[in-house]
């Protein structure tokens, strides 16, 4: 999980989904749950900030487009 | 002889004609054709039209011929030598073909078109013609040179439909004589100029006109210019049917100024729109694409929060219900029995003592009595019989009688108890219950 | 007669009840008679001592107990 | 009886009785009698006491139970 | 009975229970019974004790988890 | 016992279940049931806790990514 | 140089064409997919600009002929 930034957004939403999966077997103990959940928490921002600057950049380029071109 | 041996097949004339009007519509070179011959037993129909028929020598062709909207027909009579240019029809009624002419040209033409076919034929020989000869339009024309007549009708066609449609394509107009004698050397030097240009391509453009007039396009300075030219050159000459050597060696020919205008415009319509479809389903597709990725994320991110709020309730709820079934084996209970059984030994505890005592002092107190009662009864056996013993004592008192006023008499210290042992004037002693007395004896009878 | 007075209530119960007898039967003169007799009525004033100190210390006893025990 | 005092309260109880069946019995002269009731008046007495002395450690240990547990 | 505070809750019960058997039997004599009893007594106490040592365990045990955790 | 707090909450609970079934079994002495019930309300509390931290972990964690990415 | 905006202009528009038939598979990541539509926003701005310049052209030319020629 150190290198989890350096995932992609599809290997992040896949561990996510693992979590969620583990979560709803129930068969991990308190303590693993909160780590899985805050594990989960933190790949889902991790997420969201790289759609955030996906869409900025897509933004970016949409309305660079917008600017120069019409 | 080989022909009557042959199969046949029979027709009615019905069938016949009809075949042979179908036959005739397929040909395509009978779709437009051009018959040179003199015109013989002409006819003025009260429209306009006129009825004829093309001789040369023995042959002879049916024509009818009228005005269209295009041009009017020259005056002719009978002895001109015209080309007459339109379609070949079946007549079935009367089993007869016609020449239907909406074009006549008139007397020298004739010389024209046998000069056409011999040049037409040089250059398709040297296979001018030829498709892999052309070259490549390309699909946008972003400026082209119009070579054209000055202020003539097709570069004003031409111009207005690019301005309406593409105003960006830039138009370099090279004007040019266009008819006339030795408009065909004019129009290759405008050619050959507008090649020397930076541009796409080259119209070629002439409005309508006649044959004669139009018959520069055939000559070979032109054709030469277009099949030198270093750029693709598109003709658009006169009417639309017809067609000259120039159209045929053009990399594209158009039959008016306004189409080929038209098709360059259109070239860049589909371009643009071809762009802008392009543009939109880029945006949309990374719309939907970021879309499902936010939708797949929020999806998940909720279902983590989800589960992990359902894994702490499953856990809670096991909390609870443990801590139910410890606080129901509370040991108050097990407390409270001890307590009460504690509280029930002591009580008997102290009731057994306390029945013990009792007891004890019930069994001290009955022994005390009969001690009581033994001593009260020896005591008084004692004095009971001790009164009884002195009692009997009393009865025996030998004085007693005394009492009862005996007396008892002694003589000589002997009690006396027989008379006859005294005599009269013996002493004696009487003893009373009180005192005594001392007397004499005065008489003895002891008859007693 | 020296040890009459060591002799028990009982005996001399007995002794009177024997004088009683012997002036019962008359066989003695008057005068051994008044003796015998004088004698009893000498042991019956002795017993009635006796049984008075007797009953004194009874009483003793049994009001000792009321006035310690009561 | 001069170790009466050692003696359990049964056994005194049951001099006592032996006491009273002799007295009752009436074959002992008065003076042997009287000491006899005498000793078990004194021995009532010493059972009495016995008595006292029990249900006042009785009464204490139920007293200082009362006083300190309760 | 040197050792009786180290002997459980439940045996010094059951001693009682012995005691209060032997007195209800009324087979020992009186000195002995009031040995007994004050035996019985003493243990009643240390029963008593016992339980209330228990009783605020318990009290403390239940009240403080509800201050603290409800 | 004296590693409990190390204890997973699993284990906690574990320990609660067996400590009920030991109380419902009434084989246990009044001593001994006191300090189980003691544990067992240790326990409990301890787990209350555990549960509580994950709580507010899993709600810090949802807030703070309410509170930052949102 | 006459041709090459032209050849431009196709080639980008085959790009665009190949880059969007990819998104619209949907089988790239989204890094990728934000890189994939950068270019397509880049090469359609080119294509834009191909046609702007030559609108920009004419218009020059428009206005240099108004001003020589009315």
């Amino acid at each position: 999980m150190a290198d989890a930034p350096q995932a992609t957004f599809e290997a992040k939403l896949a561990r996510i989904d693992e979590i969620v999966k583990q979560l709803e077997a129930g068969s991990v103990d308190l303590q693993k749950s909160t780590e899985l959940f805050k594990e989960g928490k933190t790949l889902a921002r991790e997420c969201e900030a790289l759609l955030k600057s996906a869409q900025e950049q897509i933004d970016r380029a949409a309305g660079r487009e917008d600017a120069s071109a019409r | 002889m080989e022909q009557r041996e042959r199969p046949y097949q029979v027709r009615t004339v019905r069938q016949f004609t009809a075949g042979m009007a179908e036959f005739l519509n397929r040909q395509p070179w009978l779709e437009r054709i051009g018959i040179k011959g003199e015109i013989s037993g002409l006819r003025v129909f009260g429209d306009g039209h006129l009825g004829f028929s093309l001789k040369e020598e023995r042959a002879l062709v049916e024509c009818i011929a009228w005005a269209d909207w295009r041009r009017s027909l020259p005056e002719v009579k009978d002895g001109d030598v015209v080309i007459a240019v339109g379609r070949v029809r079946i007549h079935p009624e009367r089993g007869a073909y016609k020449l239907y002419a909406d074009e006549l040209q008139l007397a020298g033409l004739g010389e024209l078109f046998l000069q056409y076919e011999r040049l037409r034929k040089r250059f398709l020989d040297e296979g001018l013609f030829a498709p892999e000869r052309k070259r490549a339009v390309p699909e946008l024309i972003r400026r082209v040179a119009l070579v054209t007549a000055q202020d003539g009708r097709g570069a004003q066609d031409f111009i207005k439909t690019l301005r309406d449609e593409v105003p960006f394509v830039e138009i370099v107009l090279i004007e040019t004589r266009v008819q006339g004698e030795g408009a065909e050397i004019d129009i290759a030097a405008a050619l050959d100029q507008a090649a020397a240009r930076e541009v796409d391509a080259i119209v070629l453009a002439r409005g309508g006109g006649s044959y004669v007039e139009l018959f520069p396009f055939n000559l070979e300075p032109v054709v030469r210019a277009i099949v030198r030219s270093r750029v693709p050159v598109l003709t658009a000459i006169g009417h639309e049917p017809d067609r000259h050597l120039a159209d045929d060696v053009a990399d594209l020919s158009f039959g008016t100024p306004s189409k080929a205008a038209a098709f360059i415009a259109r070239a860049w319509l589909l371009a643009r729109r071809a762009l802008d479809e392009r543009t939109h389903r880029l945006d949309r597709a990374i719309h939907e694409i970021i879309l499902h990725h936010v939708q797949t994320l929020e999806r998940l991110s909720s279902g983590v929060e989800r589960a992990a709020m359902r894994a702490v309730l499953a856990k809670r709820t096991a909390y609870r219900t443990a801590v139910d079934r410890l606080d129901l084996r509370n040991p108050q209970r097990v407390l409270s029995d001890n307590r009460e059984r504690a509280l029930r030994l002591d009580s008997r505890l102290g009731d057994a003592m306390q029945r013990r005592l009792e007891r004890e002092t019930r069994g001290l107190d009955g022994r005390r009595n009969a001690l009581d009662r033994a001593g009260t009864r020896f005591a008084n056996a004692a004095s009971t019989r001790f009164q009884r013993t002195t009692a009997a004592l009393g009865a025996c008192d030998p004085l007693a009688p005394l009492a009862r006023g005996y007396a008892i008499v002694s003589s000589g210290g002997r009690v006396v108890r027989e008379a006859a042992l005294l005599r009269p004037g013996d002493p004696i002693t009487a003893r009373l219950e009180r005192g005594t007395l001392a007397a004499r004896v005065e008489a003895v009878n002891d008859d007693g």
